[in-house]
C-alpha cells in the first residue's frame, strides 16, 4: 500500500503526539486494520519514534495489526451478557467457525472477537456482526446468523 | 569560574608516574596505574623536560557533559569539578566519545566511565608530585 | 443566529410557545432501538404520516430521540405532550399508530402490559418502571431529539449557563456546586465542589476540564444513554465547570464502542458553536471555551483518571500514582478537573434550581439522584434513576419487576469489576456512596447486575478476574502477576481441580492486590472475589469438595438430565445447539451426554421443570 | 525545611522530596527494582512501599511507593513495618513465579524469607520483570528504539515488529541498565549485536581499539552537537594527542 494513501488521513490532524490515537482510529476505520506503512507514516507525522506508535497500537484493543476477515463477529462479554450465558455463545461461535476468539477463519470470512460491554446491556446477551447488534441471543441462533451471512 | 584549576608544567615532569599511582590508589582501582584518571606521557625521544601529563581540565563547555544523554555528569560549583554520578549513568559510553581530550575513560571491566573529580577539591596527584609539575591553584 | 445573554430568554420563550401547539411523535433511535430496527420504524412513521395527510389544523412533528434506557422494550415510540408510550414497535405498526393518533384511541396491543395486573398502560407516567423514577440526570433522555438544539433550549437548556455568565463569579459557581454536595458519579464519589475549588486555586495555565465518557464498567450504560440522548446537557455542564475553574480547553473522552454518542456530541458541539454557546465569547460574554472529542481505544483502565489523561495525550493508558492531584498537575501536567458524564449533567440542574433543591434529595452523605443500570435476571432491564438512598430491594423488585420466570434471586453485583456481589440478606441496604462499601461492595458508576439460581458465583468471580486480566495495563507487579495467579486458581476450581488450600491462597493474593497495586483497578480487583467468598463460600466449597456446580454453569462439574415431568413438547430439542436431545413427540425425551456441551439452553427453555442439573458423570 | 519522622527518627527534608531519596540519604535501605536515577520514577515494581501516617488524622495510615511519594512536614514514615514487609514479600513471591532466575529477585526473596514460592514457578521464565527501566532509558534519553508491546500479562519489551530497528544505535544502554540482565547482547571487539541488529563498532583511528558504533556517533553529533571525528578515537589515543599538543605548546 503506497504511503500516499495515508496523506489525506494525516493532514486532518496536527503533527503532534496528541494526535496519535485519533489518527490510528481513522486509519483503523478506513482500512479495518493498521497497515505497516501507515504506522511508519504516523510516526513520522507525529514526530515520535515508531516504537512508541507500536506500544500505543498494541495497547488499545480498538486497533489491530492484522487484517480482519470480511465480517467481524463480536460476542459481548459484559457482565449482563455473561450472567445470561455469553460464554456459551462464544463457545458456540468458536465451534461453528472452527477458530478461536481473536482469530480469523481459514477462509477469511469471519474474525471472531469478544468485546467488553457495548452498553446495550438491557438486550443481553448480545452478538454484534459488523455494526449490527443482535440482542437476546441464544446459542442455537448462532447457526442461523452464520448461515444468513453466507 | 573562581574555582582552582589543574596546571601542568611539562618542563618539570619526570614521568615518575607518582600521579598515576596516587590516583589509582585513591580511587579504589587497586592501584592499577592503567586505571588512573591522570596519564603521564613520556616524550618519544626521552628528552628531559619534554614529558606531558594529561588530566581533565573540567572544561567550561565540556564535551562529556554535552554528550551525556542521562545528565549523569554534574559540576560541583564549589570545586569546579565535573562529577560522574554512577546512579544516573546508563553506560552508553557517549561521554567517552564526547571528550575530545581523552580524559573520559572507559573501565571495560566494570563497564563504567571514570574521570578526574579533583578529589573533592584536594587532588591527591598534586600532593604526590615530587617536582611541582602538577599544581592546583 | 447567535444567542447572547440579552436575547436567550426571548428566544426560549418563542420556542416554548411554538412547541406548545405541537404534538411530537418520537421514535427512539438509540443504540438499543436501532438494533431492533428503530430506524426502519422512524422511516415507516414518516411515510404513514404523509399518507394520512394530516391537515394544517394538527401540528405534528416526527422526531427521533436518543436512548430511553429501556432497550429491551424497544423500539419505543412516544407521543408528547400526552406521553403515550408504545413498546416493541415494528415498521408495519406505523399506520395503526397514526390512525390511533388521529382518533385519540391508542393502539392497545402496543401499550406496555403491567407484569402483575396484566393491564395495559397508556402513558409512561403509569408504567411502574418510569413512575418510580426521579429522572434528574436523565431529565431530557427520550424527551427531546438529541440533534435539535432548539428542543434542548425549549426545555430550559442553557438557562443555567446564561444565569452563571450574567451574574455569578467563578467562585460563586464553585460554592454552589459544593453546597449541593455533588459527588462524582463515576465511582470514586469524590466531592466535585472540592475538586473544582482546588483546580480554581491552582496556579498554572492553561487549565483543562475533562468529561469522562469512557464508561468501562461492563453492565453499566447510563453515560451512553445520556451522551446519545442529551448531549447538550453534558456540554452545558462542562462549560459551566470551565467557567468556574478558569479552563479554556475541554475534552470529552468517549469510548470508541459508542459511535452514536460521538456523532451526537459532535453535532451538538457544532450547533452550540453556531449559536454562540461554545467557542469565542460565549453568549457575548468575555468567557471563551472550546471542547474536543477524544475517542477511547478500548481499554478499561482508561476509565481511571490518570490513565485517561495519558490517553488524551496520545500515549499508552498507564495510570500514575496520584500523590499529586490532577487539580494541580493533570493533563499535560496542567491543572485539570475530570468528572464523568452523569456528574456534569447534574451541574446545569444545580445552578438553575439551586443547591438547596438538589441537596434536599438523597441521604446525608450522598445528595441528589443516581442512575442505575439494572440488568441481568430481572423483568425490566434498563436505566433507573432514583434518589440516593433507595434500597437495593426497591430497585430490583419494585422498579425492575423482580426476577423473571419464577426463579429465585441469588445475588446482585454492584460497582462493576471493582465492586462485589451481595446476597439476599443485604438487599435492604440503601444504595449510596458509603453504605455499599461497608458491605464489601461499592456503588461505583451504578451497574446492578442481578443473578438468579442459574448463576454460579465462583464462575462470576472468575469472570471478573478474567476481565481484569484482559484489561490490566500490566505496569505494576501485583496487578499483572497477581491477577494472573488468581485467574489460574479460580479456573482450577471451576474445572474441578480446586484444592482446599486454594481459598487461603486467594485470601493472600487479595491482600497483595489491595495493598500493593498502583491504581484503583488493581486495588479493587479483589472485591468481586472477596465478596463472593464472604457471602457464597459454600458454593466454592461445593466446587472443591464435591466437584459440583449446582447452577449448571461450570461445564465439567455438572450434567443435564430430563426427568419424568417431561411432556415431550420438544422445545428443548429445538434450542439445543448440538442437537443432542431426542425423543418421540409427547414422549419422554433424553439428553445424549456424549455430545452435550452443558450450555443449559434446554434448562432455560423448559416450561415443565423437567430438566435437572446433576453432578458430572 | 520541613521535618518528618523516619523510622522513629526526626529527619529534615525539603518539601516535595521523594521519600526514597530521603531514606537513602539517611542510610536506610529500601528495596527497588524499577528505580533508576536517570529516569523519572514509575512506581512499577512496588517494592519500595513504605507506610505513612499523619498524626493529625488519627489512625490513618497507608502504604505508598516511596519512589513517588513527596515528603511533607509532619509525616510519619516507617520503611519496614509488618504490613510493608508482608506486602513486599507477597510481591516478591509473584516475581519469583515469573522470573525465578533473575539474580536480584532471588536475592531479595532470600532476604524476605521466601523458601518456597506458593505459585507454579516458570522455571524457564525470562528474567524480564517489566521494570520499564530499559524502555524509559531508550525512550527518554536515547532514540526510542524499544517500547513495551501489548498490555497486561502479555506485555513485553521489543523493537517494532520484533525486527532490527532503524532507530537503534547500539549504545547498549538498555541492556546495561537492566537490573536483571534480561536483555541479551553480544559485544566482542568490533562487532556488537542487540535486538537482532548487528553493528560494526568503529575502530580507533590511532590504535584500532573499539570506540562507539557509527550510528551512535552520528546520533550524538546530531542531537548533542559533538563532532563525530572526536568520537571515533579511543580515549587513550585522544589523551596521547592531547599530550602531543601540550608538548608542542611548551616549546
Amino acid at each position: 500500500m503506497p504511503s500516499t494513501d495515508f496523506a489525506e488521513l494525516l493532514e486532518k490532524h496536527p503533527p503532534v503526539e496528541e494526535s496519535l490515537i485519533e489518527i490510528l482510529h481513522d486509519v483503523q476505520l478506513a482500512h479495518r486494520y493498521l497497515p505497516r506503512p501507515a504506522l511508519v507514516a504516523v510516526a513520522a507525522h507525529c514526530a515520535v519514534p515508531l516504537a512508541r506508535v507500536m506500544s500505543v497500537a498494541t495497547f488499545y484493543k480498538a486497533f489491530s495489526l492484522e487484517p480482519k476477515g470480511e465480517k467481524v463477529l463480536k460476542v459481548c462479554m459484559g457482565t449482563a451478557c455473561h450472567v445470561k450465558g455469553a460464554s456459551q455463545l462464544l463457545d458456540e461461535a468458536e465451534r461453528l467457525l472452527g477458530c478461536k476468539c481473536g482469530e480469523t477463519t481459514a477462509d477469511g470470512r469471519y474474525t471472531l472477537e469478544e468485546v467488553n460491554c457495548v452498553g446495550a446491556c438491557a438486550m443481553a446477551p448480545l452478538v454484534i456482526e459488523d455494526e449490527q447488534y443482535h440482542g437476546k441471543f441464544k446459542p442455537v441462533d448462532m447457526k442461523l446468523l452464520l448461515k444468513a451471512g453466507e | 569560574m573562581v574555582s582552582k584549576l589543574m596546571h601542568v608544567t611539562p618542563s618539570k615532569c619526570t614521568v615518575c608516574r607518582n600521579c598515576e599511582l596516587a590516583c589509582a590508589f585513591s580511587h579504589m582501582h587497586g592501584g592499577k596505574p592503567t586505571a588512573a584518571r591522570i596519564r603521564a606521557f613520556a616524550d618519544d625521544q626521552q628528552r628531559e623536560g619534554h614529558h606531558a601529563v594529561v588530566v581533565c581540565m573540567q572544561c567550561e563547555e565540556a564535551g562529556c557533559v554535552k554528550a551525556c544523554p542521562a545528565h549523569a555528569l554534574w559540576r560541583n560549583p564549589e570545586t569546579g569539578a565535573i562529577y560522574h554520578v554512577e546512579a544516573r549513568c546508563i553506560r552508553c559510553q557517549s561521554c567517552v566519545a564526547g571528550c575530545p581530550f581523552g580524559n573520559m575513560r572507559w573501565e571495560a571491566a566494570m563497564e563504567f566511565p571514570t574521570k578526574c573529580d579533583l578529589c573533592d577539591g584536594d587532588p591527591v596527584c598534586v600532593k604526590f608530585c615530587p617536582t611541582g609539575a602538577l599544581e592546583h591553584r | 443566529m447567535k444567542l447572547t445573554l440579552a436575547n436567550i430568554d426571548g428566544y426560549r420563550q418563542e420556542l416554548v410557545t411554538q412547541r406548545k401547539e405541537l404534538q411530537s411523535i418520537m421514535v427512539c433511535c438509540g443504540t438499543g432501538c436501532r438494533a431492533r430496527n428503530g430506524l426502519g420504524v422512524a422511516e415507516a412513521m414518516g411515510e404513514a404520516l404523509e399518507a394520512a395527510g394530516l391537515g394544517d389544523e394538527v401540528k405534528v412533528e416526527l422526531t427521533s430521540t436518543g436512548c430511553h434506557g429501556w432497550c429491551e422494550q424497544g423500539p419505543i415510540v412516544t407521543i408528547e405532550p400526552d406521553g403515550v408510550f408504545y413498546t416493541n414497535v415494528k415498521p408495519e405498526h406505523a399506520g395503526e399508530i397514526v390512525a390511533g393518533f388521529q382518533s385519540g384511541h391508542p393502539v392497545q396491543k402496543l401499550l406496555y402490559r403491567d407484569l402483575t395486573t396484566r393491564e395495559r398502560k397508556v402513558t409512561y407516567h403509569e408504567v411502574p418502571f418510569y413512575s418510580h423514577q426521579t429522572r434528574w440526570a436523565m431529565r431530557n433522555v427520550g424527551r427531546i431529539s438529541p440533534t435539535e438544539i432548539d428542543h434542548y433550549i425549549a426545555r430550559d437548556g442553557y438557562k443555567a449557563l446564561a444565569k452563571v455568565l450574567a451574574g455569578m463569579s467563578p467562585a460563586e459557581v464553585v460554592d454552589e456546586v459544593a453546597k449541593a454536595g455533588l459527588r462524582g458519579r463515576g465511582g470514586g464519589g469524590f466531592d466535585a465542589g472540592r475538586k473544582w475549588r482546588s483546580a480554581a486555586r491552582a496556579s498554572g495555565s492553561p487549565k483543562y476540564i475533562i468529561c469522562n465518557g469512557d464508561e468501562g464498567d461492563p453492565g453499566a450504560f447510563m453515560d451512553r444513554s445520556i451522551m446519545e440522548a442529551d448531549p447538550h446537557g453534558v456540554l452545558e455542564g462542562m462549560i459551566i465547570g470551565a467557567y468556574a475553574i478558569g479552563a479554556t480547553q475541554g475534552y470529552i473522552y468517549v469510548r470508541q464502542e459508542y459511535p452514536l454518542a460521538v456523532k451526537h456530541l459532535e453535532q451538538a458541539m457544532a450547533d452550540a458553536r453556531e449559536m454562540g454557546l461554545l467557542g469565542e465569547q460565549i453568549l457575548g460574554s468575555d468567557f471563551s471555551f472550546e471542547i474536543k472529542i477524544a475517542r477511547g481505544g478500548g481499554a478499561f483502565v482508561c476509565g481511571e483518571s490518570s490513565a485517561l489523561m495519558r490517553s488524551i495525550e496520545g500515549k499508552v493508558g498507564e495510570p500514575r500514582a496520584k500523590y499529586v492531584h490532577a487539580a494541580d498537575k493533570g493533563l499535560f501536567d496542567r491543572p485539570t478537573v475530570l468528572n464523568n458524564v452523569e456528574t456534569f449533567i447534574c451541574v446545569p440542574l444545580i445552578l438553575d434550581k439551586g443547591a438547596e433543591h438538589f441537596a434536599a434529595t438523597g441521604t446525608a452523605g450522598s445528595k441528589g439522584t443516581k442512575a442505575f443500570s439494572v440488568v441481568g435476571k430481572v423483568n425490566c432491564n434498563g436505566l433507573i434513576e432514583v434518589p440516593m438512598g433507595t434500597t437495593l430491594r426497591e430497585l430490583i423488585f419494585d422498579v425492575a419487576g423482580g426476577v423473571p420466570k419464577g426463579r429465585t434471586f441469588k445475588a446482585v453485583q454492584t460497582g462493576g469489576p471493582s465492586g462485589g456481589c451481595l446476597p439476599e440478606s443485604q438487599l435492604d441496604l440503601a444504595v449510596d456512596f458509603d453504605t455499599l462499601a461497608d458491605a464489601g461492595s461499592m456503588m461505583g458508576s451504578g451497574g446492578l447486575i442481578v443473578m438468579d439460581d442459574r448463576n454460579c458465583l465462583v464462575d462470576v468471580a472468575r469472570y471478573f478476574v478474567k476481565f481484569l486480566v484482559d484489561e490490566s495495563c500490566g505496569k505494576c507487579v501485583p496487578c499483572r502477576e497477581g491477577l494472573k495467579q488468581m485467574l489460574a486458581i479460580l479456573s482450577r476450581i471451576t474445572q474441578g481441580e480446586g484444592r482446599t488450600e486454594d481459598l487461603v491462597a486467594i485470601d493472600k493474593l487479595c491482600d497483595v492486590l489491595k495493598d500493593g497495586s498502583l491504581c484503583a483497578l488493581g486495588k479493587s480487583a479483589a472485591n468481586p472475589v472477596l465478596s463472593t467468598l464472604k457471602y457464597f463460600r459454600s458454593e466454592y466449597e461445593e466446587h472443591i469438595r464435591d466437584g459440583f456446580c449446582r447452577a449448571g454453569v461450570c461445564g465439567k462439574l455438572c450434567s443435564y438430565h430430563i426427568n419424568e415431568k417431561c411432556t415431550g413438547c420438544a422445545v428443548c430439542a429445538k434450542v439445543c445447539p448440538v442437537t443432542c436431545i431426542s425423543g418421540e413427540k409427547k414422549e419422554l425425551h433424553v439428553i445424549d451426554q456424549g455430545p452435550c456441551i452443558q450450555c443449559g439452553s434446554c434448562f432455560d427453555a423448559c416450561r415443565f421443570d423437567a430438566i435437572e442439573i446433576r453432578s458430572a458423570p | 525545611m520541613s521535618e518528618i519522622i523516619l523510622n522513629g527518627r526526626k529527619v529534615k527534608v525539603r518539601k516535595g522530596e521523594f521519600l526514597l531519596a530521603v531514606a537513602r540519604r539517611e542510610g536506610i535501605e529500601i528495596p527497588t527494582l524499577c528505580q533508576h536515577d536517570a529516569v523519572e520514577p514509575a512506581g512499577a515494581c512496588r517494592l519500595c512501599l513504605v507506610e505513612v501516617t499523619r498524626p493529625e488524622w488519627e489512625g490513618w495510615s497507608k502504604l505508598v511507593t516511596s519512589c513517588l511519594f513527596p515528603a511533607e512536614d509532619g509525616l510519619i514514615v516507617s520503611t519496614d513495618s509488618a504490613p510493608v514487609h508482608k506486602t513486599r514479600k507477597g510481591i516478591l513471591e509473584l516475581l519469583m513465579a515469573r522470573s525465578p532466575n533473575a539474580v536480584p529477585v532471588r536475592e531479595l526473596a532470600r532476604q524476605y524469607g521466601i523458601e518456597q514460592c506458593p505459585y507454579p514457578v516458570q522455571h524457564d521464565g525470562d528474567n524480564c520483570i517489566l521494570c520499564d527501566i530499559c524502555t524509559r532509558v531508550c525512550q527518554n534519553l536515547v532514540t526510542g528504539a524499544i517500547s513495551r508491546i501489548d498490555r497486561g500479562v502479555g506485555k513485553r519489551v521489543a523493537t517494532p515488529f520484533a525486527e532490527p530497528s532503524t532507530d537503534c544505535v547500539g549504545c547498549l544502554a538498555c541492556a546495561k541498565s537492566c537490573p536483571t540482565a534480561a536483555i541479551p547482547y553480544e559485544d566482542e571487539g568490533l562487532r556488537r549485536t542487540i535486538w537482532g541488529k548487528t553493528f560494526e563498532v568503529a575502530s580507533c583511528a590511532g590504535c584500532g581499539a573499539p570506540t562507539v558504533t557509527a550510528e551512535q556517533a552520528a546520533w550524538i553529533e546530531q542531537s548533542k552537537g559533538v563532532s563525530r571525528e572526536d568520537q571515533l578515537v579511543c580515549d587513550r589515543c585522544k589523551a596521547q594527542k592531547t599530550a602531543a599538543a601540550y608538548q608542542k605548546l611548551a616549546w
